[in-house]
């Protein structure tokens, strides 16, 4: 068994407000950054768990997401990377 | 009747909803322990307000894995009545028991606020001594109340008669700045399809005394009673 | 190294005398979080002692983590006051919140379950950014660590004046409800009794919060940002919880919070009051991260701690209760009857002092008071001598004035954010002079009241001091209440300054004597000094929380109009 | 110009305490994921901005962190990704 670190993105699905997003944007712009466009927030959860191979540590961590992680009904999620701890 | 009101980890209007029952309304509440597999006999499932697991990753979404809600989630699905107040909503979601999800409040700060809701069904067990179209008083406080779905779950919701509380002015319209969360559709409370599980946003619980302001949640507490009656009778 | 942990020569000399020798590192984090003001009083003491405490409705008055006041039928109420000014400073949002955190555990390591929350905020005027980013960050940080406890908070206070810049105030106040019988103290007691260290994990977080709050705000502060503790309102509300049923479950003698220098002054105060030894080992406490020395694990104030002394051969039945709750417990030391304050790391001992001198031996400091010549004169000015501004010939345009200006404006966008009626119980909430709260299971009420006036206090400390006292009196009394007893927080400039030594000394004999009129003992509080920034001191602010008893529901009066027609009398002098 | 969009992770420093972290972690433990350790909650901003080379655009963001995105008492921040948008 191997230790692997891997990071998820958890966004807002398209369509759906992001206010956290848009309140960013307007901060962002009220600071002088002018040409901001399309600010999303979501969340990036990092774990480390032990795993034969990088590809079993993948499904383990897909199907956290889709267990708990991550709410079918308003996110989407994406496995940004799998590495050895 | 017997009302079982859960207590998870972090739930804080349990004690609110269990004085609702006994002292308000006159009938048997028990306490049913987040850990245990066992409803008790109950006619009735309360998942109370509060900051289930703190509300730490989704509100409501470590809560719906507690063990006692395989056991709620059957009893739902056999018909048994389960009201969602607050936080009780969020996780009534999350397990699939309502359609939808209550992400974050649009102004992103926890709104603490008596609100105006308007009764848009009385054909639920939840709603019968309601007048239709009432406009209540009934206070909110949340931070994570915006409902959202996606169009098809909206259409049916209204199509079928599953929006029971929207929010809106004293008037009665539902208007932007009525809605104090940014929900879709000023929507505050909806009905599953079957009618058996209520979930709704504002705290019904803590508008029962005249002493504390308003008391436009009796009739909800008394048309459950009356349904249960209803059904014993039957 | 002495200086840098903020120990004075004379106090440092004082140490190695009571040592008979030079101190260890370790001893030296100690003690100076020990003899740092913020847990020795080391400037207010004296003018303290001075103060009204006893009335016969007084349970428990200062000296405990809160005042408990009787109220009639074997209930009683406890309440204390506590300030986050400092740590609010650097990090808004988790300053205020852990704020909160430790106000409500002042109050459930009583017995009492908390029922309400109250604060009295100050900060520099809106038109500054960096002010505009305190203020939400502190009002979000205190809703959402009340909210998510579930204690409604159900009243305060904001204030903006310049005098706060750099140096807001952010003081909380707990008010809890339990039965006489059960109060517990936090006095160490029974040799042999274990000592456990119960709920959160400790960490790294806020190491010397207790000598950083009693510094000068300076840009130097700003690099000490590390140490600021995060809060865990979750843990906090199953720690509630676990805590109240240890308390009614008979395993357990003492509890009390791990509050400002963490386990250090927790353990040194509760053996200091029980006049008893201990002993510490403190690879037995449950850290959060490895490697971690004996001089941060005593040091640490990482939040959702207790320190409780157990029966002996209960030790299973607490950690029970805490795993009901999915919290921690570990025996982490003993009470002795040796007269020792002893720290170890296993079998080597890294602190040791003789007793509970380490409590009473903390140096006391009286100065001489001066008041400031330019506040003198302030006050001997005519209030006829300001000139009117042409505008103010129509009355409406000056009411609009004082209508909008922030402090006097409605503070709705505040408290709407604080869950005001979790529980069901609050009578009167945010918005009324007082707040009023039934206590269920009788026909009485109470009343809470958290106030007052920095600058009345800067111009005339002693008048602003009776003020204070008085104003929330009359707030309580409205209600239909009879006002009780008070909490207070000293909020004042550095103490060794002779001007701001004066405020402090004649604000608190002001606040003696309206508590000995109006019958009001005062049943604890805190004492925040060092308000300073680059400015100079913040005007002297001693904020009162008042409580009230109303007898019956029927006496609950309203403020505000109620009928037209009604006649409207103005009472008073 | 041209249009960039960037990826940035924000976590709680080390050391800090995150309550969010430890509430996943142990949600995980109960539904069966056993081996994990060290679960971090963090957020993911993406950001679309212009800037004349991929460089001048990684050097606004850094400001951006650096002055709102993450709290400097409590946060670090590393940019995960800058890309043509
Ligand atoms: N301004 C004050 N008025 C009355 N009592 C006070 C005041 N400030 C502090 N005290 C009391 O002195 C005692 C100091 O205890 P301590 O545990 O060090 O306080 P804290 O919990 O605020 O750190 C407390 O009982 C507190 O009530």
């Amino acid at each position: 068994m191997t230790r692997f670190r891997c990071a998820i993105h958890i966004v807002p699905r398209r369509g759906i407000l992001d206010p956290q997003g848009k309140a960013v944007a307007d901060a962002l712009h009220s600071l002088g950054f002018a040409d901001l466009s399309d600010v999303r927030v979501g969340r990036h959860v990092i774990v480390e768990t032990e795993a034969a191979t990088a590809d079993a540590a993948r499904a383990r961590i897909t199907a956290m997401c889709e267990k708990l992680l991550a709410n079918p009904v308003t996110e989407d999620f994406e496995i940004a990377s799998v590495e050895h701890a | 009747m017997k009302a079982g009101i859960v207590r998870f980890p972090g739930s804080n209007c349990d004690e609110d909803a269990y004085h609702a029952i006994a002292d308000h309304l006159g009938q048997e509440a028990v306490y049913l322990w987040h850990k245990d597999h066992d409803l008790q006999n109950v006619d009735l499932v309360i998942l109370p307000g509060g900051f289930s697991y703190g509300d730490y990753l989704r509100a409501g979404a470590i809560a719906r894995f507690s063990p006692i809600m395989r056991e709620v989630i059957a009893f739902a699905k056999r018909g048994g009545p389960v009201l969602g107040i607050c936080n009780g909503f969020q996780i009534a979601c999350e397990a699939g028991l309502l359609p939808g999800a209550l992400l974050r409040n649009a102004s992103l700060r926890f709104v603490s606020a008596p609100a105006h809701l308007r009764v848009e069904s009385i054909a639920t067990r939840y709603t019968s001594q309601y007048h239709l179209n009432q406009v209540i008083s009934i206070p909110v406080a949340h931070g994570d109340g915006r409902y959202t779905a996606d169009a098809d779950t909206l259409a049916r919701l209204e199509g079928e008669g599953q929006v029971v509380f929207r929010y809106v002015n004293g008037d009665g319209e539902a208007t932007a700045a009525a809605n104090p969360n940014g929900s879709l559709r000023n929507i505050a409370g909806i009905v599953s399809a079957e009618g058996n599980v209520l979930g709704m946003m504002p705290h019904p619980e803590r508008a029962l005394d005249t002493t504390l302001g308003s008391t436009d949640g009796v009739p909800l507490f008394a048309s459950i009673l009356e349904s249960m009656l209803a059904e014993v009778k039957a | 190294m002495v200086a840098e942990h903020g120990i004075t020569e004379f106090e440092y000399e004082r140490l190695i005398a009571m040592l008979g020798r030079t101190p260890t590192f370790t001893e030296l984090g100690v003690v100076s979080a020990l003899w740092s003001e913020h847990c020795s009083y080391k400037h207010s003491r004296p003018m303290l002692k001075t103060l009204p405490t006893k009335a016969p409705w007084v349970l428990q008055g200062p000296g405990e983590n809160a005042g408990v006041i009787s109220v009639g039928d074997g209930w009683a109420v406890a309440f204390k006051i506590e300030s986050h000014n400092h740590p609010s400073a650097v990090e808004p949002y988790q300053g205020a919140a852990t704020g909160v955190g430790g106000i409500l555990r002042d109050v459930f390591t009583m017995g009492a379950r908390p029922i309400a929350l109250l604060n009295s905020l100050r900060f520099g005027p809106l038109t500054s950014s960096r002010v505009r980013w305190l203020f939400a960050g502190v009002v979000k940080g205190i809703g959402d660590y009340g909210n998510c406890v579930g204690v409604p908070t159900v009243g305060g206070e904001v204030v903006f004046d310049p005098s706060y810049e750099g140096n807001p105030l952010v003081n909380a106040m707990c008010v809890g409800l339990m039965r006489e019988d059960e109060l517990i103290t936090a006095v160490a007691s029974g040799v042999g009794n274990p000592i456990m260290a119960v709920g959160a994990r400790t960490g790294r977080d806020g190491i010397h919060g207790a000598s950083f709050a009693s510094e000068d705000l300076s840009a130097s502060s700003e690099a000490k940002r590390p140490m600021v503790q995060v809060g865990d309102p979750f843990t906090e509300k199953l720690l509630l919880e676990a805590s109240l049923e240890l308390i009614r479950s008979g395993h357990i003698v003492a509890i009390q919070d791990m509050g400002a220098a963490g386990l250090t002054s927790s353990s040194a105060e509760m053996a200091e009051r029980g006049d008893v030894g201990v002993t510490i080992d403190v690879t037995k406490v449950p850290v959060r991260e490895q490697g971690m020395t004996p001089y941060e694990i005593l040091l640490s104030e990482s939040q959702e701690r207790m320190l409780v002394v157990a029966k002996l051969g209960h030790e299973e039945d607490v950690r029970a209760i805490l795993a009901k709750w999915d919290l921690e417990a570990a025996v982490i030391g003993e009470v002795i009857a040796e007269p020792v304050y002893r720290v170890t790391e296993g079998e080597r001992v890294v602190a040791e002092f003789p007793g509970s001198r380490l409590v009473t031996e903390c140096p006391q400091y009286v100065l001489e008071p001066k008041e400031s010549e330019s506040l003198k004169a302030a006050r001997g000015r005519s209030a006829h001598a300001v000139v009117a501004l042409d505008d103010e010939r129509d009355h409406a345009w000056t009411l609009e004035r004082l209508l909008s200006s922030p402090t006097i404006a409605s503070k709705k966008w505040v408290w709407q954010q604080y869950d005001s009626t979790v529980r069901t119980s609050t009578m009167r909430g945010p918005g009324s002079d007082a707040a009023v709260v039934k206590l269920r299971g009788t026909d009485k009420a109470i009343a809470l009241c958290i106030d007052g006036n920095g600058r009345h206090v800067a111009l005339s400390p002693r008048n602003g001091g009776r003020a204070a006292v008085s104003e929330a009196a009359r707030n309580v009394a409205c209600t239909g209440a009879r006002p009780m007893a008070i909490t207070n927080n000293l909020n004042f400039g550095n103490p060794k300054k002779p001007e701001v030594y004066f405020q402090l000394s004649e604000a608190i004999a002001g606040m003696g004597e309206a508590c000995t009129v109006l019958e009001t003992p005062v049943t604890g509080g805190n004492v925040s000094l060092y308000n300073e920034n680059p400015q100079g001191a913040i005007h002297p602010t001693p904020t009162i929380g008042m409580v009230g008893l109303i007898e019956s529901l029927s006496h609950v009066t309203p403020s505000g109009f109620q009928t037209v027609g009604d006649d409207i009398v103005l009472l008073g002098d």
